[in-house]
């Protein structure tokens, strides 16, 4: 076994490790620093597949602001793991079940169909990088990446408008 | 093409009207902006199919009329919010700009052919309603119906990115077209399941946007808790925009899998009904009768899709422009009658608010029957030729039974839609004479002269799409 | 003849229905009638010179395209007026009476508030009505339908606005939906199969199928369903005797000359189809003579004038259903033409008593009123005549041959016919006898008040009248040795049919001495019933208990009387009496228990769903996730 | 594709050619489910609302796995408007819930439950 592979496997168990524990912490801020790991081996994951620009976009979009705006937010609500009532753990069990069942039955799925592998004749190892994707980025995606900007525009109007202050409202 | 960049722009003009003193200028601004929409809107018709942007966005008249619909639905419903002048509380610039952000995002998802331009139109539609279902910021209702809104629409999301991918995975493009060539190539014994598992699941994200059964739970609550000015919007744009978006995705790439997935539309389609309709009786609040009626009303237009014979287009598009004018009246008028009595500082929308209505405003309670005939299916409106051509194309595909069980649901619609016409003209009520502004009446007139007209001559489309 | 002047027959109501619609609280009350009733005169005289011009120009029928109306898909759908024997013979039934009964209205309404909206109703209805028979395609005739059951609601409201109405109004809803959806599928399978609607195109592919074929037949159950709720019959018939809350004029108009005869209408223009599968006839036979038989049984114990009117309606759709089961399909026509004549009679001969009686409809406090009422008396005795089936009145030739056709096609069917027609001619007598003869009932004040009705009320009545006792002549069978000019007109439309079907037309096997014997055996039962009758209400004067009585006073009442009484009251008062209730409590209580339990079945099921929107978020997702799960394991594992 | 002749051309991958696609497709498909039941078992909305980030990331994933074994690169330019939209709904959910912690001291979906049935 050559070390990318074995690296491939810890980092997948890392990463999955990471996800069962934003799930089960039971404080919010120990969540989100799980998530943060988890976006850490996300990163490494896209290294190994040799999508560096994304790899670095990934941990300065979700881990360094995503994730930051997340833990200002649980910091400045004063969040505390007491806060939360637990649901039964029936409820627990239930939701655990029926997700392994989505689980199962999406594998099966892929058990049924051809995987598409790769084609070692027109591999383009290129693709990931930032030229590539800047050229079909301002190309062929050039309508929905100004359309994004919309999206972006009313994100910001709505969390302004529905965050801000009212007068006479108190602050926290 | 012209619509989606002039609303964009318009949205940012609108924003920067709100740093004005004067917030009277912003209403007839915006319908300025939806009419010059609109007009840019129809100066492509019949210029045949048009593709724009390396395929991203396709125009044709199918395209241009849905965005017809929506564009006009939505001038109906800005001119009657009014310029939300009688609320002090209220941020019109913001609600406006974000209206017509959203439509933008409407009308990507009305004529998209690269599933990136349907998922960014879905999100910019559904985060400008998140927003505005929350934008009665003190109010606990409309709080609620906002999260429960937002955490469900995410999740959903969810789910239609992880169909999108496995789709990606299956085919290796977002593109409509090819996505066709690769769905109508698989052989017999070979298919894809990959395809068919990112099939259901964009399709699951889809259905949940237009509040189709069992996705329709944060549907009562959510028309419920919001403002009734945008649950109008969210009742009439978005489902018209998420309903175009599924034909166009049905009939855009997945024909050559019509089997696979005819079945699973018509037992939704079928849930659906039953929930929306049998929901429906039990209500006391009219606003909460008409969310379920607007499940109910999906789960009609679902037929169509299930059939997706050559009717069902024309089909799709008369009883989405059926529903929303009868809609939208339903709404204004429900909105200046729950006016007049509060119960504990809520306006009145229970049922018997109407009481009496047609003593003092027979004008009203005209419009409230019409468009109340119109959402039932009683012949000779416009909502009676949208059932009959949605149960054509299914007969046309020999689907019978579903239309069996439409004709029977639409008949306990009867009841819960003649309950508020019979509150209005034979219940004793108190009601007084509500003053209507001028323009608001013109807009409840022309909709239902509009429900009248098309029921008399629904043909009047022929030929155009 | 021209469109132009085809087109105004339905549009001249229409327009009468907009003036007086939006203006009847400006127009004085006397343009408002004059209106009204122009309107319906003018379309009558343009139907009559349809007529004539379709017969001058050698009854070749036509379609007249007015305008292309909707195209969806393949499917064309045009507007357009389909003019040939049957619809002509509805348009005369339909602005001939209705402009009678317009006439009867002026006077009947005069005191009436609502004068000029009910005139406007009564045009909008006749628009509605013209429109159903007009119409070349089942689009057009599902609008009228519709149109006109809409129409009737708001007539039979017209002077309830109190809480009854929520309830009749209910259950004739229902019924009514059930009723349209079977037309309405039926009219989607004909879409399915034919990929048209329009009567000529569906006719021409249809005689291509063969005979029992299951397309045609469950296309012919689903119209049959459609039927069933306009023409009131079993099980979907309760609607009709409420629906008599309405002003008498809208019943005689609505509920016994036009509308409920729409679904015999249907049945004869679907004759291809219906002639393909017999065995859907055979089901439209039998529910015709349950009916037949079960409204009559019913109607011999009403008390309330109108109320009897009802049950016989349902008992004489139920003989013209009876006739198309076995095929006769111009004998029912027949019957609907005589009928239009005798009980829309008989319901204004009814209204103007309630008119002289200061709206009393109980015929318990009548009697004796043919002094005070003579011409009302004499139309009304005439149309019971005409109606129990005693020669040469209308309803004899009409109900006979009828009678005849099911003879020869089902003997049981003709027993219970026969016997329908007995109980037919007692009740009808019954009622004449108790109403006319006799001592006065009533209260002393209306006594005082007991006047003939003016002029505007009894033209109609004795022209009626005079159609009741001649109409008849139109369709006399070749064993009177008369000529059957209906049939013959009528016989054109069978073509198709005939050729799709030549044993169902082929000539009557019954010999003259047959149908002498037959007709003997009908006109006897209806003269003995009538006997019966008269000895029971005139000669003992007997009277039927108050509903507070106990039965019993009634048989003590006869106890005194001869011995004879007494074993005619054992042997067929009570038992019919009993039976009557049984009917009447039985029937009732399922046609209720089928309307409550959909009711109930509905609002239990809003219970339980009403449950599942408990608010929670957690909740709402577990049941998205759980539809994902069901979904995914049903497409992607099964 | 435009080749670049600064860059030395980089051989194919190793996980690429060690690891069959399946692999990324299961790790995605658990990552996507272990954010469903995190969206089922927790009531706190912001967790929740975490939750439904790893569903994103998941699909994020498979993507860019999809577009390096096909080489086909509008997979990772989806990924970068996933990431977008992913910041404009973190930006408007963080909002509301900041919105119902001011009016209710709370960020528990079980407490909101006016509006039903």
């Amino acid at each position: 076994m050559n070390s990318t592979v074995s690296f491939f496997y810890f980092l997948s168990f890392l990463t999955i490790l990471s996800a069962v524990m934003v799930v089960v912490s039971r404080n919010p801020i120990h969540s989100v620093l799980y998530l943060i790991l988890a976006f850490f081996t996300l990163s490494g994951h896209y290294i190994l597949l040799n999508a560096q620009f994304l790899a670095a976009v990934n941990i300065i979009v979700y881990a360094g602001a995503i994730m930051v705006l997340f833990l200002f937010v649980i910091m400045f609500l004063n969040m505390k793991q007491d806060n939360e009532e637990a649901k039964t753990n029936i409820a627990k069990i239930a939701a655990t079940i029926v997700g392994g069942t989505v689980f199962v039955i999406l594998f099966g799925a892929y058990r049924k169909s051809a995987i598409p592998a790769f084609n070692p004749e027109n591999f383009d190892s290129q693709v990931g990088m930032i030229e590539n994707l800047g050229h079909i980025l301002f190309r062929e995606y050039l309508l929905p990446f100004e359309l994004a900007s919309i999206l972006l525009l009313v994100a910001m109007v709505g969390a302004v408008m529905l965050g801000k202050r009212e007068i006479g409202e108190r602050h926290f | 093409m012209y619509p989606i960049v002039l609303l964009s722009f318009f949205g940012i003009v609108t924003l920067f009207l709100g740093f004005s003193k004067s917030k009277n200028i912003l209403l007839p601004a915006t319908l300025l902006f939806l009419i010059i929409a609109l007009a840019g809107n129809f100066l492509e018709w019949n210029k045949g199919p048009l593709l724009y942007f390396y395929d991203m966005l396709r125009v044709d008249n199918v395209t241009l009329a849905f965005n017809g619909i929506i564009l006009l639905s939505a001038f109906m419903i800005f001119a009657i919010s009014g310029g939300f002048q009688d609320n002090p509380d209220s941020e019109p610039a913001e609600y406006f700009g974000l209206m017509l952000f959203s439509l933008v995002g409407a009308l990507m998802m009305v004529g998209f052919q690269h599933l990136i331009m349907l998922f960014i139109g879905v999100e910019i539609l559904s985060v400008a309603m998140y927003v505005l279902t929350g934008s009665n910021k003190r109010n606990l209702r409309s709080n609620e119906a906002a999260l429960k809104y937002f955490l469900m629409g995410a999740f959903a999301t969810g789910f239609m990115l992880f169909g999108i991918t496995l789709l990606y995975g299956a085919t290796g493009s977002f593109k409509l077209e090819q996505i066709q060539g690769f769905a109508s190539n698989m052989q017999v014994g070979s298919e894809s399941y990959i395809l068919y598992a990112g099939l259901l699941l964009l399709l699951i994200g889809m259905l949940f946007k237009v509040s189709a059964a069992p996705f329709h739970f944060w549907t009562p609550d959510v028309y419920e808790g919001a403002p009734t000015i945008f649950t109008t919007f969210m009742s009439t744009v978005v489902k018209t925009a998420g309903f175009a978006a599924l034909f166009r995705l049905l009939s855009g790439s997945f024909t050559g899998v019509y089997g696979f997935w005819w079945i699973v539309i018509a037992a939704i389609a079928v849930l659906t009904l039953l929930v929306g309709n049998i929901g429906a009786t039990s209500q006391n609040s009219f606003k909460r009768m008409l969310a379920y009626s607007g499940i109910s009303h999906a789960g009609y237009l679902l037929i169509a899709l299930t059939a997706l014979s050559k009717p069902s287009q024309n089909a799709i598009i008369f009883y989405s422009l059926a529903y929303s004018l009868s809609t939208i009246c339903a709404f204004g008028v429900l909105m200046l009658v729950s006016k007049e009595k509060t119960i504990g500082g809520q306006p009145n929308e229970y049922y018997d608010a109407f009481n009496g209505l047609a003593k003092q405003n027979p004008l009203l309670a005209f419009v409230l029957t019409v468009s109340m005939l119109s959402l039932a299916g009683i012949p000779l409106t416009a909502g009676f030729w949208g059932k009959f051509f949605i149960f054509t194309s299914a007969a046309e595909r020999g689907i019978i039974w579903i239309t069996v069980i439409a004709v029977l649901m639409s008949t306990v619609g009867i009841y819960y839609y003649f309950r508020v016409i019979i509150s209005s003209y034979l219940k004793e009520g108190d009601l007084v004479k509500i003053r209507v502004a001028p323009f608001y009446k013109v807009i409840l007139v022309l909709a239902t002269f509009l429900t009248i007209l098309f029921g008399l001559a629904p043909g009047i489309f022929e030929g155009l799409i | 003849m021209s469109a132009s002047l085809l087109i105004l027959i339905p549009l001249l109501p229409l327009i009468g229905f907009l003036i007086n619609g939006i203006g009847f609280k400006t127009i004085p009350k006397g343009a408002v009638g004059i209106i009204g009733t122009l309107a319906v005169v003018a379309s009558f005289v343009i139907s009559v010179m349809t007529f004539n011009d379709f017969v001058a120009s050698g009854s070749q029928p036509l379609v007249v395209p007015l305008f292309e109306w909707i195209t969806v898909g393949d499917l064309r759908i045009p507007f357009s007026f389909q003019i040939d024997q049957l619809s002509l013979l509805m348009l005369m039934i339909i602005t001939g009476v209705g402009s009678l009964i317009h006439i009867y209205s002026i006077g009947y309404m005069h005191h009436d508030e609502g004068f000029g909206k009910f005139f406007a109703y009564l045009n909008l209805f006749l628009f509605f009505m013209l429109l159903l028979v007009l119409g070349s395609n089942y689009v057009i005739m599902f609008i009228g339908w519709e149109g006109v059951g809409l129409c009737s609601y708001l007539l039979i409201g017209f002077w309830n606005k109190n809480t009854n109405y929520n309830n009749t109004a209910r259950k004739a809803f229902i019924m009514n939906r059930v009723g349209d959806l079977g037309f309405l599928l039926g009219i989607f399978t004909i879409i399915a199969t034919f990929g048209s609607v329009e009567y000529t195109e569906v006719f021409a592919q249809a005689s291509s199928f063969s005979l029992e074929d299951p397309v045609i037949v469950t296309i012919c159950l689903f119209l049959f369903i459609g039927a069933m709720g306009k023409s009131a019959q079993i099980p979907l018939y309760t609607w009709l005797p409420d629906a008599m809350a309405g002003p008498t004029p809208v019943s005689a108009l609505i509920h016994a000359a036009t509308m409920v005869t729409a679904g015999i209408y249907m049945v004869i223009r679907s004759n291809v189809l219906y002639s393909l599968a017999p065995s859907a006839l055979e089901i439209v036979g039998i529910i015709g003579g349950l009916t037949a038989i079960f409204a009559a049984s019913i109607g011999l114990l009403q008390n309330d004038i109108k109320k009897v009117l009802a049950y016989s309606t349902v008992s004489q759709l139920g003989y013209m259903f009876m006739g198309l089961g076995a095929m006769a399909y111009s004998a029912s026509m027949f019957h609907v033409i005589t009928h239009a004549f005798f009980k829309a009679l008989l319901f204004l001969g009814a209204g103007s008593v309630i008119h002289a009686m200061s709206d009393e409809q109980d015929i318990r406090n009548m009697g004796g009123l043919r002094k005070k009422l003579p011409i009302t008396f004499i139309t009304f005795l005439i149309a019971t005549i005409a109606i129990a089936g005693i020669p040469p009145f209308a309803g004899f030739f009409s109900k006979d041959e009828i009678l005849a056709h099911v003879f020869e096609h089902n003997k049981l069917l003709w027993v219970i016919g026969v016997i329908g027609s007995l109980m037919t001619s007692f009740y009808m007598f019954r009622l004449l006898f108790l109403t006319f003869f006799g001592n006065f009932r009533g209260t002393h004040e209306q006594e005082h008040h007991l006047h003939e009705s003016p002029a505007s009320m009894t033209i109609p009545l004795v022209i009626l009248a005079v159609l009741s006792a001649v109409g008849g002549f139109i369709g006399v069978p070749e064993a009177l040795h008369g000529s059957h000019h209906l049939a013959e007109f009528m016989s054109p439309l069978y073509d198709a049919a005939r050729q799709a079907n030549p044993a169902g037309f082929e000539p009557t096997t019954l010999s003259h001495s047959e149908e002498y014997l037959l007709m003997g055996v009908s006109v006897a039962v209806a003269l003995i019933s009538a006997v019966v009758a008269y000895v029971m209400y005139v000669q003992k004067a007997s009277v039927p208990a108050p509903d507070s009585a106990e039965k019993s006073g009634l048989q003590r009442l006869v106890y005194n009387k001869y011995y004879v009484d007494e074993l005619y009251d054992n042997v067929f008062v009570k038992s019919t009496k009993t039976l009557s209730n049984i009917l009447y409590s039985f029937g009732e209580f399922f046609i209720d228990l089928f309307v409550n339990a959909a009711v109930r079945l509905t609002s239990f099921s809003a219970k339980m769903l009403r449950k599942t929107q408990t608010g929670s978020t957690g909740d709402y997702v577990f049941a998205m996730v759980l539809g994902i799960v069901a979904i995914l394991f049903w497409k992607l594992l099964l | 594709m435009i080749p670049n002749p600064n860059i030395p051309e980089v051989s194919i991958p190793s996980v690429i050619q060690n690891i069959p696609l399946q692999h990324y497709l299961i790790l995605s498909t658990l990552l996507f489910v272990i954010g469903i039941i995190g969206v089922l078992t927790r009531r706190n909305a912001i967790i929740i609302f975490m939750s439904v980030e790893l569903m994103l990331n998941a699909a994020n994933l498979l993507l860019i796995a999809f577009s390096s074994y096909r080489s086909d690169p509008s997979g990772q330019v989806f990924v970068f408007f996933i990431m977008a939209v992913a910041a404009a709904e973190v930006a408007v959910g963080l909002a509301i819930i900041v919105m119902i912690y001011r009016n209710t001291r709370n960020t528990d979906i079980g407490f909101l439950n006016k509006l039903k049935w």
